[in-house]
């Protein structure tokens, strides 16, 4: 078993590229930043504690740069870490009487202990490996097909776990809830052609950029859609009619105000908003 | 792992063993030589497991003209005279339980509240049996209905150090067991605060009462 | 059918044998022994019967420190009929459970951070439901978070006798690989962390909170 722990690895897939600062740009391929920096150490071929983490950070920095061109949506935590190495990275050629700020800890040890974690997440893959490899039930191995009809039961213990608790205790609620369940009233929603009519109607008096609330019915007493839905909407409605030219709709931020104005004359306060990520 | 050489006859006879002891059913000598390499001499291999097995503890046998292991006859009297009650939890014994942990101190008719259905006589006798339940006093209310309780022994087996560690909300949340779908208001009470100022303590004279609530109808 | 004189060492053994053969699970040497007479040296009748069998095509092999009887696993490739299609564990499910079987008790914010992800919906809940991994108890610091250990299935599924069997764990620990605690000062940016959307916070209140967690509209 020891030998299943050495150091030296086959990442097939990243040997086979070779090449100093090639690597596979296939994210399905890799779960986290952590797993990826450890494939690219891999392409050092040394003990992971010795493992040049300029260089590491170099390549890393080289694969977020590949995977971008290439119009990979990366999640924000590969941009973390690429920062983040980049820092490293800095800090790690800056000659060491610069001190760096505060408390923070010497570069070096926070370069040992990336490749520490490295490789405590190598260890863990190796181990679910060696896990693989051995002998399974029901796989490689099989206890007697046929036990006598009288079955000694192992009897010393009570095959009831935490875990079965729990999903009989949520499935009791459920069921619970089940008898009890009484329909709320169906939610009336604002349709969305009557939103494009009153839309049309109100376009003449939208010259100046107004504010979606403003433009969307209010809600009066007694039933009907709520005034979430008058906004929604009016709001679905509004990009249609952006898409047919008729009016512009803009945004400063996320989350802040929407502006509608029908397109034409009127003093306009800029571009109309992209809708593009 | 395909074997390349022809395997010999201690081999084939390992064989056999293997397949005889995992097999569902008796095996006839055609079941297993389709399992072996051409040529190999099954009846010789059962003739000489048969030979190997002889005064074990478990024994070849044939019936029917097919094979099978089986306890030694005389050994039978272990197999029956000591077998112990199998002490699985049924489901709703499982069930019942894991009301009362959640919910304790809860009453018998709470119990069947949140089950839809009535409690058997055996179920609760059986956890009290067992030791994971217990009777914990008298409910206030008309009737002055028994409450049930958790008893030291469920913490042991489910290896909680109090009633606190019980699981809340949020692993069953993570879990998986619970999701987005559930209805407003579900919330999981915690057993570790729950107060006995709404009960009396069980008390000595009790007992008939027990006997009715239990042994009832 | 009761016997008269002591059983000797030899017979002592057959019954274990039979025993074993006969039973639907694996036997602790408790559980053998209770079907013994008094004073059986049970772990001697279980040495001799493993040197019995060793090479057989039947072994007998100790696992979560009980006993079974198993095929030999070179002769794997024969058994096609009764090879049951295993669950596929994704590559992260794997790796998740290696995580808790080496380091266990561990929780999941220290799982998560070996791995540098947060654990996606459906791995802990699968490893849950195949009986390999359980809910162990809570982490004595602030949170209290629930610790995951590994259950007996996962031992007996990769035939281990006890945790100390998983390979390579002894390597791991002397190289300090095990422990949980990072270096000093370090500060690998956590991205996983970042959001607490993804974590289960554990507070006395559980009710309350879960009600915004899943209620909230």
């Amino acid at each position: 078993m020891t030998e299943a722990f050495q150091p030296n690895l086959d990442f097939t897939a990243v040997e086979e590229v070779d090449a100093r600062d090639a690597f596979v740009v296939d994210l399905d391929g890799y779960e986290g930043p952590l797993h990826v920096l450890l494939a690219l150490a891999r392409t050092q071929k040394v003990d992971l504690l010795k493992l040049s983490i300029t260089r590491l950070a170099e390549q890393y920095l080289a694969f977020v740069h590949e995977a971008r061109r290439r119009n990979f949506s990366l999640a924000a935590d590969y941009l973390v870490m690429a920062s983040w190495l980049a820092y490293l990275k800095s800090r790690l050629l800056l000659p060491r009487t610069e001190k760096g700020k505060g408390d923070e800890p010497p570069a070096e040890e926070m370069a040992a202990a990336l490749a520490f974690r490295l490789q405590k997440l190598e260890a863990m893959r190796k181990a679910s490996d060696a896990l693989m490899a051995r002998p399974q039930l029901k796989r490689d191995v099989f206890t007697r097909g046929d036990p006598e009809a009288t079955v000694i039961v192992p009897s010393d213990r009570i095959d009831a776990s935490l875990y079965e608790l729990m999903a009989a205790y949520v499935g009791q609620r459920r069921k619970d809830q089940a008898r009890h369940y009484n329909p709320t009233q169906r939610v009336e929603a604002f349709a969305l052609e009557e939103a494009r009519d009153w839309l049309r109607d109100i376009l003449p008096r939208l010259a100046d950029w107004t504010p979606l609330e403003r433009v969307a019915p209010v809600r009066d007493e007694g039933p009907g859609p709520s005034q979430a839905s008058f906004t929604a909407s009016t709001l679905s409605a509004s990009l249609e009619l952006v898409k047919e030219g008729a009016m512009d709709v803009r945004q400063e931020w996320a989350f802040e105000e929407l502006w509608l104005k029908r397109r034409g004359q009127g003093p306009g306060l800029g571009q109309p908003l992209e809708l593009t990520p | 792992m395909s074997i390349q050489f022809a395997p010999d006859e201690a081999e084939i006879e390992r064989r056999v063993e293997a397949l005889l002891f995992a097999a569902a059913g008796p095996l006839s000598a055609a079941d297993i030589a389709r399992r072996l390499p051409e040529g190999a001499d099954v009846g010789r291999a059962i003739a000489s497991l048969r030979v190997r097995y002889e005064g074990r503890g478990v024994e070849l046998e044939c019936v029917a003209e097919r094979w099978r292991f089986r306890t030694a006859p005389d050994l039978s009297f272990m197999m029956t005279e000591e077998r112990e009650e199998p002490r699985r939890l049924s489901k709703a014994a499982l069930e019942t339980l894991a009301i009362i942990a959640y919910h304790q101190p809860v009453t018998r008719a709470e119990i069947e509240s949140v089950r839809g259905v009535s409690i058997s006589k055996g179920t609760l006798d059986l956890l009290l049996e067992m030791g994971f339940v217990r009777l914990r006093g008298r409910r206030r209310t008309p009737g002055r209905p028994v409450t049930y309780a958790t008893a030291d022994r469920f913490l042991e087996h489910f290896g909680l150090a109090s009633l606190y560690d019980l699981p809340g909300a949020a692993e069953m949340k993570a879990a998986g067991l619970l999701d987005l779908s559930l209805p407003t208001g579900f919330e999981v009470p915690d057993p570790s605060r729950a107060g006995a100022d709404d009960e009396d303590p069980i008390e000595d004279g009790d007992a008939p009462e027990f006997a009715q609530d239990f042994v009832g109808d």
